[in-house]
């Protein structure tokens, strides 16, 4: 997934002369994960920008970079230290366009890796997207594959809106699918069922539908159809797609890494209940990160979501039957 | 040039005359409960208008915190009109419109400081001409954005003017107990770029530095920071109440540095300024913002307002609770 | 409700000389509200602190104070400032004792005010409370009445984990009731059913309780037999007594002022699920915020929520009968 | 004394050289895979350990960021048992055992520059005799914290030490790239305190800056900041390539200033080291680390750790999350 994103950042940045990165570390050293690598060889220091260690800066001066004209795509270097950007993203970058009725837009991408299953240090690992999704304003895109990695960034640099773009740790790496070479645009909003199904669907984002994929598959095996819903981005949320699979198994899973209080699965279970409410043949069951703090490296594993606890999920909700 | 010649020094007057009137004006539609909370600009007139004098209005940007807008009336007439819809919690109130380099208020003490480096910044890199002055207060040097956003510009060498107004007070924070540093100028020391102290009451000496802080940033030499030293003469809002903290021998001692004053004694004593004059600009002011006033409350404000300019275009869910909005409103206009 | 919690200040602060508050203008001024009024008279300017303008010391310092073994009492100004202090409110306070094992806890109140209706400037309404929820470690606690409020804010102090004392503004001086005169502790985590009813419950927090209990009350004359619960806190999250009316009522509305996506009722949502899903005879609805930023004063009546919206939800979730 | 005699140099010199020889120790346990990501101590060592011998152990917290753990041998050696168990990525290596006075590593930059400042005031409101020293980094030093927390200590004169660990890089950024400030030492002027640079490389300049501080600080004049200029001889973390970005001749020079090298050289001059010594402390350093590693890996855990110590006793929800986590574990244990 790190060399579509990578690719993708040159190409757009070949495209548009705006688009301008700024972040730690990301020009000579080429990102910490070698995300930006090649860009400042290939751009030049004015357009690939090692910033100091001002998460908030980072952000904050993103607007001002927007309100000159440029697009800017800044890197939070780890997701947890959004929260020192806080003040900026959710009460400056996200209502910029409201608060001024469109006279400026944020038309700012905010690239952050994140999650689990990599043993990082604190405050590395955390899954925050749920508390960005109560924050209007904010396009929330996660992509669980390569070739929808470059397809969703390309579309959120792109877009006028400001989108914070979550690339999974452990997918850098751990997920390698074939990326079209030409340009490759994967709207925002649009939810990829990667599985068709009909007893349950299993819901997911980010890192988590890859281990829902092998889930569903497995469960071939013991009978059940399991379909897999990706959603993409929770903000827009694709309400029609989620809707629709629901409503035709009756029955669902959703599988996040956060904190099970307030994380966005409750948002998809109240989702289910306004919409598709009466076609529900069980309870919606969540597999979630538990309310601690995300824990050091040798509790990970009890943490984060797995197969296991998937799979027990998925046969849970057919209990019901 | 570094001086403002007799005509500008008029101009400056002028303008710190209308916001003086303007603001008492302002102060008693507040009373009267036609507009909202209020920040008063007394005291602050000659670092506001002396400042904006010496800048380029159509190069250079101004983002102010929440006390200026009154004294940016050299930017167009815009300002005031927007100002006004702001006051009366109108959307467009958010709105001034282009090309007019002046962004909205700013609530979020600092936060205007990091866009104002941003927006230096990303003017150097497209090559345009110009500066960015952003006013922030005395209390909202304490604030990481101050210090993130100063430290970057010094490293970008943006060319951006920190413009501190150091009124004194943030809200009933006196001075030494929002900071131990000699003054707000001396914390330029921390981003390496050259801080300035000057006598905000006295227009001409914020218009030279000003000057000298534009012709550093657009010559490349990047950002300066100035802290302007006045007196907050009036109330923090119209919500406060100074009595409770302010110490009335220091409030009368700034009364009698009152900027306005003092510069229409001066003026007058150069004979470019009469009583007449006065009049003629007050009535002029009175007139204007009582046209800002009916023409803001005249703008049409329709229920979709909630639902527009958050995204370009609405989401799902948007598109759900705008409907559901239509209705509700639509329903309870029919009681 | 104000001179609950200035009482509440007054007699804790007389009560334990660990206790020390900071915050901005809550000194000399006595706070912006009158929170605070007092108190530096009575206590000196060495416990009741005049900070700078800096919400993340204000925050962190917290922190500090607490490994010293005080307990500090920091206001923040309004609650949508919090986003400047959210790293060390996030990040630290609420990960302390989790990260040290116990060494170090929070024994750290943070009041603050939020909530629509009074017409402030930006970020002076916004209800945050959900974006905390999800973040484990943190208690949120949200009175809606004078007496809860005395009672909560007593436990919230003496509680050996950090608390975010969130106070209506709207309720300062619209919320007014008997108030005992002498020690009064409302436990944190225990929901008040403030009253009773049979065919839907309408469950809030904070303000939204006075309007919920309204709407109550005049559905009794349409032959509706509606009750509330005021969950008081939203972690701990009161689970049983939610359960037990929801299943009792088989209808539910849930009543926030925070923007509908990822709001805390979708976790109310998401709970009844999984608790007392069979005993549902109708989807649960929700009163919300729209999914926009907080909006300016013009705006106010049409994104918070009102009796009449409330109403409208529980005559809506009647109508499957 | 403002000097450290012959012993203190004795002991400042072994606790360098125990640092510098776990560190490689921890170097080679992390390239097998025994350990996570490590930040080697590598040309620090004369700053931390320097600045670490003009403390009073007894009375004086330490607030490491994460680099400094191994120089901190003399507040005892729960430090160090404590730093293998947080390597091995245990619980209990974040819990560090009263009464010593020493903080878990922090990860987010400048976080603790707050903590410190309100943990140094709350020791004086207490009447508690002793000080605050915060280590951080020259990027740490651009986060808003550093600023907030500096400027508050400034005005509070709380008792603290602001220690700045310049060691030229932050991962990849170069400190001109950090900030345009003549020094991190200047940006005291900003908060109205002294700042004092010294030369990181000499633990007798160090030794001799905190004890100025420290005696200033217990005096109730304030906080002091002082940056130590270091060179970072190894790579940012184990997860670091610095041939990427650091000049390999910038490089060698430091590595010429060397400050255990440096050190060993002038003491051996002195006649307060040799060879042998320098054997036995290596050897001793070794099994040292050896039998804390051990130590740490035999440290049992049980999957209810994961939820413990969140609160002080667990929420309804979190109840039901324990025990399906019992449940799962259990079943799982079975397979
Ligand atoms: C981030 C933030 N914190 C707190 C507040 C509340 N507040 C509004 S004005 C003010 C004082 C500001 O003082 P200063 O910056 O000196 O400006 P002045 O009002 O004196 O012009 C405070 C604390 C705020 N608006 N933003
Ligand atoms: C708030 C925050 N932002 C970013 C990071 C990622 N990060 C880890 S170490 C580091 C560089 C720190 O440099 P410095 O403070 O000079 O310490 P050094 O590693 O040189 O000792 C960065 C950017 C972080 N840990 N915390
Ligand atoms: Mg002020
Ligand atoms: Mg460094």
């Amino acid at each position: 997934m790190l060399e579509a994103i990578n690719e993708t950042l040159h190409s757009e940045m070949a495209r548009d002369e705006r688009i301008v990165l700024l972040g730690e570390d990301i020009g000579r050293n080429g990102g910490v994960f070698r995300a930006t690598e090649g860009l400042i060889e290939k751009f030049g220091e004015s357009r690939v920008v090692d910033t100091p260690i001002s998460e908030a800066a980072i952000a904050g001066s993103a607007v001002g970079l927007a309100m000159a004209g440029l697009i800017p795509v800044a890197e939070i270097q780890f997701l947890g230290f959004s929260y020192q950007a806080m003040h900026q993203i959710a009460g400056q970058i996200a209502r910029l366009r409201y608060r001024t009725q469109s006279r400026f837009e944020s038309q700012i991408t905010i690239r952050a890796p994140f999650g689990g299953g990599v043993r990082t240090p604190e405050l590395h690992s955390d899954s925050l997207e749920a508390q960005f999704a109560n924050i209007p304003g904010l396009k929330i895109v996660l992509p669980s594959t390569a070739s929808d990695a470059k397809g969703l960034l390309t579309s959120a640099i792109r877009d006028p809106d400001p989108v914070l773009f979550l690339e999974p740790l452990r997918g850098y790496r751990g997920i390698r699918d074939l990326v079209p070479d030409e340009e490759h645009i994967v709207p925002l909003g649009k939810a990829n069922l990667i599985k068709k199904g009909d007893d349950v669907v299993i819901i997911s984002w980010s890192y988590q539908v890859e281990l829902s994929r092998r889930v569903a598959e497995s469960l071939e095996g013991d009978g059940i159809s399991a379909a897999v819903l990706d959603l993409r981005s929770i903000v827009p949320l694709d309400i029609e797609a989620l809707t629709q699979i629901v409503s035709h198994c009756g029955r669902a899973v959703v599988v996040q890494e956060a904190p099970e209080t307030g994380g966005f699965a409750s948002e998809i279970i109240a989702t289910i209940n306004d919409e598709c409410f009466w076609s529900l043949e069980a309870p919606v069951v969540r597999v979630s990160g538990f309310d601690v703090p995300y824990p050091v490296g040798m509790l990970e594993n009890f943490y984060v979501p797995d197969e296991s606890r998937i799979r027990s999920a998925v046969l849970k909700t057919m209990e019901n039957d | 040039m570094a001086k403002p010649n007799d005509k500008q020094l008029q101009m400056i007057l002028e303008d710190m005359v209308i916001a003086r009137t303007q603001a008492s004006r302002l102060w008693n539609l507040q009373r009267q409960g036609q507009v909202g909370t209020i920040a008063p600009i007394d005291g602050h007139e000659a670092a506001v208008v002396g400042a904006v004098h010496a800048l380029e209005t159509e190069s250079d940007w101004v983002l102010p915190q929440y006390r200026e807008p009154l004294g940016l009336r050299r930017y167009g007439p815009e300002v005031l009109d927007t100002f006004m819809l702001y006051n009366l919690g109108h959307p467009a109130g958010g709105h001034i419109p282009d090309p007019v380099k002046v962004a909205p208020s700013q609530i979020s003490l600092g936060a205007s400081i990091p866009h104002a480096v941003g927006l230096a910044w990303g003017m150097s890199l497209k090559d345009e001409p110009g500066v960015v002055l952003v006013f922030f207060g005395d209390g909202a040097s304490s604030e990481g954005d101050f210090y993130e956003a100063g430290n970057l510009a010094g490293v970008l060498k943006a060319p951006v003017i920190l413009f501190c107004v150091n009124n004194q007070w943030a809200i009933s924070t006196p001075t030494h107990l929002q900071t131990a540093a000699d003054s707000f100028a001396s914390k330029a020391e921390a981003f390496g770029i050259p801080g300035v102290t000057v006598d905000g009451n006295d227009p001409i000496a914020v218009y030279e530095a000003v000057f000298n802080a534009r012709k550093r940033a657009t010559s490349g030499k990047g950002p300066t920071l100035i802290e302007a030293n006045v007196y907050r003469l009036g109330a923090h809002t119209t919500a406060d109440d100074p009595t409770r903290y302010v110490p009335s021998d220091e409030l009368s001692a700034a009364q009698k540095k009152d900027p306005v004053h003092t510069f229409i004694k001066d003026l007058t004593a150069r004979g470019l300024w009469s009583d007449t004059k006065q009049d003629e600009i007050e009535t002029a002011a009175l007139e204007r913002i009582d046209e800002a006033f009916e023409k803001a409350k005249n703008t049409p404000l329709s229920a979709n307002s909630l639902m527009d300019h958050c995204f370009v275009s609405d989401t799902p869910r948007q598109l759900r609770q705008r409907s559901f909005l239509m209705d509700s409103t639509g329903k309870s206009n029919e009681h």
